[in-house]
């Protein structure tokens, strides 16, 4: 009897055929964190195997398609949204999908303890109507342009069980899976559902996910053929398989964030934009992408990624690297013999010693301050970052108000840089209190905000991250949302 | 002195005499990042290569050799220090004993890469918790080690001569029982010093190590994992130094151990 | 038992292995009876220092059922012929040279040379026709095995397959060796058992496979001279009974009087003399032998005789002298002596000796000669020995005192001393009380864990009493102060047992004999190096052994810097506890002369405490007898060994051995 | 026996008490806050200050070990911040699979040490020592994720017989189970086996050259059995008291054995819990870690009685 045998009874057979049955083992980097659930986070396994969203984007075209919401209409004045609901759903419990659950989804949101970065999206709901089982009205406070941000983002759970679910015990929704177990540290299993309100969806009987928190181990894993499919993993880890015709890299245009350099403005010179941009040019963005992620992603001096609205070419080579133009900068700014502290995420040390040695071309000495990741976090919401720091940002794959009122980097309200501007405000007020997000008039107010922040510089973009799947080649069919929830919908192995 | 451990102290001569001159041997600035990375032996140059991000392996090699020799050479002796006084302490008062042997029960219990997180969440990453881990490390160690000889030492008739010759309890201490009960302590330096490097290397793999980019032996080695299948010469060379630092050591202890015992 | 010792030899002519030409008749014994035939035994250990030639040519003869005796002082190579025989000698040691010819089991059986043997042959000859018992009992068993299993393995090594068998006959080992309750005791641990009831364990295991010779390394030094006593019948008997050859090691004369038929006497690592035990120890034709005897302290030695040592010390082996051995040390060496070896002749019946000079019965209770010196290295200071002897005499009849006639300088009533530990409790001392009188020598005996180490501990401070009251120079140190702690530390001083363990291995001999005064503050660096040197000369060292550390010390030299040591504070009270026991009885002599003499020149009052009645005898004016941590009897020495009042004391008296050999002769009669 | 662990038993809760209130006060001093990492990736202050109140964290510190130390007397070791659930329960779904690795790489250290320390007593020649002295350094040095990424290339991936990780228990599945324990457990008892190793040398040869060992060679005990029977168990005590203090080591080293072999056991939820300060997690995890470092050095005790006749356990 032997271990290795054991878990390789991938159907073998290459036809175009989805090939049903099957149970799909999935390793990924982190851990189930249940008290993020109502959050996007790094464990993306969940959210769309177990649940589903009144919505979802088509990642093409970025247009809300139906999901538990058959069809929608929103005002003219964008002030509300009026949503009629798939009949016939039934969460895992037996309990029948109602509009009830929609008003319960979205004042759990609005609920600070469930920390959904959309918070502030959803608190603009102010009144929500019945009007029958399967109809629900919404009303707003104003018009906002990332309104289907929201329904793409807010999963839709069995009220009854919420506090079940946030400890891990119990996860009710209506999606393609149901969740059997789970394992802290180890494991979550996950059962084929039945009743799935797409028929003959999904393919697979069982899905397992392993938490493999390593990341030689979980390339290992894959190559040992002890999962098809490797999540949360970066460029540079995925040398190994990168060439391998067995296996396949797909890289998401969605992100699953950015890199940014932070700069605290309220510590001199870094009040002056000037200095900022300066940084801007010494970096040079391409070097990180190719020595540090493995040539995975997308050298940007603006947040957003390809897929955003706000994605354009100009925007993203706004800054090249030019260290000669950096130091007339700062020789502009009349700044030099600079030498400041620069904090970062110890877990990403390659990435800061590569800016600190570009800083350093230009005249910026730096000393390197590695934070663990709660004292990272803890600094950065209560605004104690040092001069410069280097981070990661995410939310800029949606619609681009969404990164300027959720991204806590960004929040025109209260940030990390301590940066406000009453222009920057009325700039991004005005981009999400738009009702048609897709108007010329959105489109303009994102083109300012791009503008505003390349110019303000208080986060300096660096590299929009690729989002990687690694697999086996026999796996097909795997999507993911734009929070880069995992979908398995149509997956199978082939 | 054994052969063996002349090989021994060559050993550690050479790698403390190359980490020394570090700056003689190597034209490369250890910090340098060039463009074009080439892990692994390499040409362009780079006669061992470059790391990932393009920075001349030989060169943080040696310089490696530096930062590993300062956190042993302040550690060990700190741990030593702090460890003997303590046993001091223990020797002198009963009451103080039972406190000194239930904290050093404490420390030891502690796993050493828990501990190395909790220190450096507070004190901050870099070389100074790394040396404030290995000293918590070594405080029991040496601390229970120098207790034991003292109390065998002391009961010793040579001990009690001294006491009849009227030595009080000071100079029999310092003149007569520690001269004799340090000898296993000589020993015990070379291995807390392995230990200590070794320390180095797993602190840096769970990303508590040296502070960048400052090169460390561990730091490397952790850094080379991704690169263990196509340039395992990466890996191969910090594993040498600490190898060879690790054995020399243990060829002196053993040695010091012999001649102690004659 | 008949053992014939006066046939000729036989040789088979064609014997490569036969010793040189002219000694075919040194054996005293025929190959025929012969069981175990030793010839040009070599013995070599490699060593820091270069080879050292521990064993240089011994041949000897061992018959079946006889009992031949090796004596010698440390050094001299018995131990090492005894493990050279099986070649069960340390890693660093190996035979050299020379053959050990075994006969078989059964007559007509081949006969099998030892030392060319290969180690599965040689397994098979060891504990099942080779027994040996060692010195120590308290570590020659293994703390882990009880004793039933220690006899079940040597008994499963040579093929008792039954383990039922193996017990029964491991019962019965138990109790032939004297050990009640055998069955029961199967089941104990070594430390279970006192020293000599191990000793007894150890005899049953070297017996348990009905071996024919059994090599026995000074099997009774470590026991209490009743204990030894015990040991030794018990060996005799199972000798006679069993008919067992045995080869016995000691460095005891009374012993080999008592047990021996024959002895050789090795030194250097050469055999100088060897013959029937009678003849040698009744006339010995080797200087060396007669050294030996003259060194013993006897219990019937007229009242104030001096012991007399053999001045200087043993050989180097590493650099082994061209001539005799011996002849540093003899008076009568030649020149001769210092550059050819003397071949071992035979000087009549089954008797050889190795030596240019000598040619007849040497005279054995020496008068004053030459020989007699308290001297170390040099030992030429015969004028100043002269003058100590005298001072010692005149001390011995000053002698003792009357209880009220002095005020005592030290005396303590009724002290007890009980040392408890979580679990048990030791009542080390009970209701002791004694005098010691200014000038006097007061001996202690008593067997091992009597109390002694504990009385003089407690008086001089180390261990505080439990009970009682201790005097010192009228006033009460129970419980001293801190003056009373410094003047006791400046007038009581100590010479120790172990002359290893006493003294600090980090400092150097004139560190240590310094360090009282260090401690104490007394006088000046400058002083102190004086000091030292007076010292150093007045305990018959060089002065410039202050520079070199005491390794380079033998046991002997060691114990004079100890003495050194104790008498730099210029006290008036010297406690000696066992300071000769670790040492050769040629040493031994010297530091008892040294001490009996420093004692009557400084007036000292001085507590000596020995385990050997006739040493304590030699020194003491009165004798006190401990046992079990109580004083049995105190009395003048020579009342006491002459009219012993306490049944413990006569068994004491009645335990020593004399090395007369009188008691043999009246058994083998 | 009963009696000595009962006179033990206050000691033992003494070293115990003093570890909860350092490790409490300890974790207090760590800056950084469980909060933040709860809070998710882009907070509000809000959030932060509703989440500390709901945790209790705005309490006074000796308050707040106050009630923790009286839960834990009644057996409750609180809720996770992070992962949510009962800590207690957190404990015993790991507990067993850190036992089963650190009992797995004990039992191989003490085979490995043992066999390298017999021959390193056995081996005269001087090639074969030099071959041992350098099996010891690199198992002693080489680390836990240069010898694992190793092990897993050549068995899992180049020659696949072994899983490259996971774990299955040995007590559900024994013949899987040990696939998934060989290798973790092979690396994490390779430095540990080099200094049981050595003091296995050392005890022998100190035992070796004891009197009872001449006196069983001169009853002719072959050799081979003086060697395993007389010798060794003289020589094991020193080694069970290094066994007994490398526990601890095991339990540290297990942090990186674990992540190497996604084995998931105590170690790695104890590094998660300090780095997301999981207060409750890590409290109980490093208490639980003296515990067994305690009742370790209690059967280090015992286990010296049981070898030692001469050993009374008082
Ligand atoms: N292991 C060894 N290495 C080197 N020299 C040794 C060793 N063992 C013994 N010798 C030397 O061999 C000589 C004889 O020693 P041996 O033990 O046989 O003497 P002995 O007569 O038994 O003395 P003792 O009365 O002290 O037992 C001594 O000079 C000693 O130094
Ligand atoms: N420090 C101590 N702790 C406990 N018991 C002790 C201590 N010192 C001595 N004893 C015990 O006191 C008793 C007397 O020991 P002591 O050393 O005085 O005997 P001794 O007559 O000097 O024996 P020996 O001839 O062996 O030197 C023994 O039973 C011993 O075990
Ligand atoms: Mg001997
Ligand atoms: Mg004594």
């Amino acid at each position: 009897k032997s271990a290795v045998d054991e878990k390789k009874s991938s159907p073998a057979g290459a036809s175009g055929q989805p090939k049903k049955g099957g149970t799909l083992q999935i390793g990924s980097l982190t851990d189930f964190t249940p008290a993020l659930l109502f959050t996007q986070n790094a464990f993306t396994a969940v959210h769309r195997l177990v649940f589903n969203t009144l919505t979802s984007y088509d990642p093409k075209t970025l247009q809300p398609q139906p999901q538990l919401a058959k069809s929608w209409q929103v005002a003219a004045d964008g002030k509300s949204v009026t949503f009629q609901l798939r009949e016939g759903v039934k969460f895992h419990n037996g309990r029948p999908f109602t509009a009830d659950d929609v008003v319960f989804a979205i004042n759990n949101l609005k609920d600070p303890k469930r920390s959904a970065q959309l918070r502030a999206t959803a608190a603009v709901v102010q009144e929500i109507q019945v009007v029958n089982p399967l109809e629900v009205t919404l009303k707003l406070a104003h018009p906002v342009s990332n309104l289907f941000d929201l329904f793409e983002f807010m999963i839709i759970t069995d009220k009854d069980s919420v506090e079940e679910a946030v400890t891990g015990k119990k996860l009710i929704g209506t999606g393609p899976f149901v969740f059997k177990s789970w394992t802290p540290g180890a494991s979550l299993s996950f059962a084929k559902n039945p009743e799935y309100f797409i028929p003959e969806r999904p393919y697979f009987d069982g899905v397992e996910v392993r938490i493999i928190p390593n990341n030689d181990s979980l390339v290992s894993a894959l190559r040992g053929k002890q999962v098809q499919l490797a999540i949360g993993l970066n460029g540079r880890d995925v040398a190994p398989v990168k060439t391998d015709p067995q296996f396949t890299v797909q890289q998401y245009d969605t992100g699953s964030g950015a890199v940014y350099v932070g700069a605290n403005v309220t510590v001199k010179p870094f009040d002056d934009k000037r200095v900022r941009q300066a940084i801007s040019y010494a970096i040079n963005r391409e070097r990180i992408v190719q020595q540090s992620l493995g040539g995975f992603g997308l050298p940007s001096s603006a947040p957003w990624p390809k897929s955003s609205p706000a994605y354009s070419d100009a925007t993203a080579k706004r800054y090249p690297h030019d260290p000669e133009r950096a130091k007339a900068l700062l020789a502009e700014a009349g700044v030099s013999n600079l030498d400041v502290p620069l904090a970062y995420l110890n877990t990403s040390t390659v990435i800061a010693q590569m800016i600190q040695f570009d800083l350093q071309q230009v005249g910026i000495k730096t000393t390197l301050e590695p934070l663990d990741p709660a004292k990272f976090q803890a600094q950065l919401i209560g605004q104690t970052m040092p001069a410069l720091w280097a981070g990661s940002h995410g939310f800029a794959q949606l619609h681009p108000a969404t990164l300027a009122v959720s991204a806590y980097p960004f929040n025109e309200a209260k940030n990390t840089s301590k940066f406000s501007d009453p222009a920057y405000t009325e700039i991004v007020q005005k981009a999400w209190r738009q009702p048609d997000a897709d108007s010329p008039a959105a489109k303009a107010a994102y083109q300012d905000l791009s503008e505003v922040l390349l110019d303000r510089q208080f986060v300096i973009d660096l590299v929009v991250l690729a989002n990687l799947y690694v697999a086996d080649k026999s796996l097909q069919g795997v999507g993911q949302n734009t929070y880069a929830s995992l979908v398995l919908d149509d997956a199978y192995l082939a | 002195m054994t052969p063996r451990g002349i090989i021994g102290l060559a050993l550690v001569g050479v790698l403390l005499g190359a980490g020394l001159a570090a700056p003689l041997l190597t034209s490369h600035d250890p910090n340098f990042q060039s463009a074009d990375a080439l892990v692994g032996p390499g040409s362009a140059g780079h006669l061992y290569g470059t790391d990932e991000i393009g920075r001349d392996l030989l060169s943080r090699l040696l310089y490696s050799i530096r930062t590993d020799l300062m956190v042993v050479l302040i550690a060990v002796p700190l741990g030593l220090l702090i460890g003997g006084a303590l046993a001091l302490v223990a020797v002198t008062h009963r009451v103080a004993d039972v406190a000194v042997q239930r904290l050093f029960d404490l420390l030891l219990s502690f796993p050493s890469l828990i501990l190395g997180l909790t220190v450096t969440a507070i004190a901050g990453f870099g070389a100074g918790s790394i040396v404030t881990v290995i000293v918590l490390i070594e405080i029991p160690s040496f601390g229970r080690m120098l207790r034991g000889a003292i109390l065998v030492h002391r009961d010793r008739e040579y001990a009690v001569a001294a006491r009849i010759g009227g030595a009080g309890p000071l100079r029999l201490l310092t003149r007569h029982v520690l001269p004799n009960a340090a000898d296993p302590v000589v020993v015990q330096v070379a291995v807390a010093m392995s230990v200590a490097v070794i320390l180095e290397g797993a602190m840096s793999f769970i990303g508590i190590g040296i502070r960048p980019p400052d090169a460390s032996l561990g730091g490397m080695l952790s850094a080379s994992r991704p690169y263990l299948e196509d340039h395992p010469f990466y890996a191969l060379g910090p594993l040498v130094v600490i190898t060879a630092l690790v054995v020399g050591l243990n060829l002196i202890a053993e040695a010091l151990n012999r001649g102690a015992r004659r | 038992m008949t053992i014939s010792l006066d046939k000729p030899i036989d040789e088979p002519l064609d014997d490569p292995l036969a010793a040189p030409a002219g000694s075919a008749t040194l054996h005293g014994l025929s190959s025929s009876d012969a069981l175990l035939r030793v010839r040009g035994l070599h013995v070599t250990f490699t060593s820091e220092r270069g080879p050292v030639h521990a064993v240089r040519g011994v041949d000897f003869d061992l018959a079946r059922g006889e009992t031949l005796a090796i004596v010698g002082e440390s050094g001299s190579g018995k131990s090492t012929t005894a493990l050279a025989l099986t070649k069960m000698l340390p890693g660093a040691g190996a035979v050299t040279g020379g053959s050990v010819l075994l006969d078989g089991p059964a007559p007509g059986d081949p006969v099998l040379d030892l030392a060319s043997a290969g180690e599965d042959e040689l397994r098979r000859i060891r504990g099942a026709r080779i027994g040996m018992i060692f010195q120590d009992p308290m570590t020659s068993l293994n703390p882990l095995l009880t004793v039933g299993r220690h006899l079940d393995e040597a008994m499963r090594a040579h093929g008792v397959a039954d383990k039922r068998k193996r017990a029964a006959r491991a019962v019965e080992l138990l109790d032939l060796v004297g050990i009640a309750d055998p069955a029961k005791r199967m089941r104990d641990h070594p430390h279970q058992f006192s020293g000599g009831m191990r000793q007894r364990v150890m005899i049953a295991l070297a017996l348990a496979n009905e071996p024919d010779i059994l090599l026995a390394d000074e099997p009774t030094t470590a026991l209490d001279p009743t204990v030894q006593a015990q040991i030794l019948t018990l060996l005799e008997n199972l000798s006679r009974e069993l008919g067992t050859a045995t080869v016995l090691i000691t460095h005891n004369m009374g012993v080999v009087a008592r047990s021996a038929a024959r002895v050789m006497v090795l030194y250097g690592g050469r055999v100088v003399e060897h013959g029937r035990t009678e003849d040698v120890l009744a006339a010995p034709q080797h200087p060396y032998t007669a050294g030996l005897l003259r060194a013993v302290p006897r219990l019937d030695a007229p009242y104030g005789q001096r012991l007399h040592g053999i001045p200087g010390s043993p050989p180097d082996l590493a650099s082994p002298p061209e001539g005799c051995a011996f002849a540093d040390r003899c008076t009568l060496a030649t020149d001769q002596c210092r550059t050819e070896q003397p071949p071992l002749r035979a000087v009549g019946s089954g008797r050889t000796v190795a030596c240019w000079v000598s040619d007849g019965p040497l005279p054995l209770p020496l008068a004053a000669s030459g020989a007699v010196v308290s001297g170390g290295a040099s030992g030429t200071e015969v004028a100043e020995a002269l003058d100590g002897k005298q001072a010692f005499a005149a001390a011995r009849a000053a002698d003792v005192h009357e209880a009220g006639d002095v005020e005592p300088v030290l005396s303590v009533e009724g002290l007890g001393k009980v040392f408890k530990s979580r679990r048990n409790r030791v009542v080390a001392l009970d209701d002791v009380s004694l005098q010691l009188f200014p000038g006097e020598t007061l001996g202690v005996v008593g067997e091992s864990g009597s109390g002694k180490s504990t009385l003089v501990r407690t008086l001089v401070g180390v261990h505080p009493p439990t009970a009682g009251r201790i005097v010192f120079g009228g006033r009460d140190v129970t419980r001293p102060s801190r003056a009373d702690v410094r003047t006791l530390r400046r007038s009581v001083q100590m010479v120790f047992q172990d002359p290893y363990a006493s003294l600090n291995p980090r400092m150097t001999v004139g560190a240590i004999i310094a360090d009282p005064l260090v401690s104490q503050g007394l006088g000046t660096p400058g002083e102190h190096r004086r000091r030292v040197g007076e010292l150093l000369e007045r305990v018959g060292l060089d002065p410039a052994a202050a520079d070199r550390y005491p390794r380079d010390f033998s046991g002997g030299q060691r114990q004079r810097i100890g003495i050194a040591r104790a008498l730099a504070p210029e006290p008036s009270v010297l406690i000696c506890d066992e300071p000769v026991s670790a040492l050769d009885v040629s040493v031994q002599a010297q530091v008892v002369n040294l001490l009996a003499d420093l004692q009557a020149d400084l007036g000292l009052s001085m507590i000596f405490i020995a385990h050997d009645l006739a040493v304590v005898r030699q020194i003491s004016h009165r004798i006190t007898v401990m046992r079990g941590g109580r004083v049995v009897e105190t009395g003048p020495a020579e009342q006491l060994c002459a009219d012993p009042q306490h049944p413990y004391t006569q068994a004491l008296l009645a335990a020593v051995p004399s090395p007369v050999p009188a008691a043999r002769t009246a058994a083998a009669a | 026996m009963t009696g000595y662990l009962l006179r033990r038993l206050p000691s033992a809760l003494g070293v115990l008490l003093l570890a909860s209130f350092a490790i409490f006060f300890i974790l207090r001093a760590v800056p950084g806050d469980p909060v933040a990492t709860l809070a998710g990736s882009d907070p509000s202050p809000e959030t932060v200050a509703a989440i500390r109140a709901d945790l209790g964290l705005d309490r006074p510190v000796l308050a707040q070990y106050g009630t923790w130390l009286a839960d834990v007397l009644r057996g409750d070791l609180g809720r996770s911040y992070v992962i949510g659930g009962e800590v207690s329960e957190l404990l015993s779904q790991r507990i067993g699979k850190s036992v089963e690795l650190t009992i797995g790489a004990l039992v191989f250290s003490l085979a490995i040490g043992l066999v390298l320390g017999v021959l390193g007593v056995t081996v005269k020649n001087r090639a074969g020592q030099a071959v041992l002295s350098a099996i010891n350094a690199i198992s002693l040095i080489v680390p836990a994720y240069v010898s694992g990424f190793l092990l897993v290339f050549l068995f899992a991936i180049t020659w696949p017989v072994l899983p490259p990780g996971g774990h299955v228990s040995v007590l559900s599945d024994p013949q899987i189970g040990f696939q998934y324990l060989l290798m973790p457990a092979l690396v994490m008892a390779l430095p540990p086996a080099a200094i049981v190793a050595r003091y296995v040398k050392d005890g022998l040869l100190q035992a070796l050259g004891e009197d009872y060992t001449r006196t069983a060679k001169s009853l002719g005990i072959p050799h081979r059995r003086i060697l395993w029977r007389h010798a060794l168990p003289n020589a094991l005590p020193p080694v069970l008291t290094v066994l007994g203090m490398l526990v601890g080591t095991l339990l540290g080293s297990a942090v990186i054995i674990e992540a190497v072999f996604a084995w998931p056991g105590l170690g790695t939820l104890a590094e998660q819990a300090v780095t997301r300060r999981d207060y409750p997690v890590i409290q109980a995890v490093l208490l639980f870690m003296v515990a067994v470092f305690v009742i370790v050095q209690l059967l280090t005790d015992l286990a010296y009685a049981l070898i030692d006749p001469r050993v009374r356990l008082r």
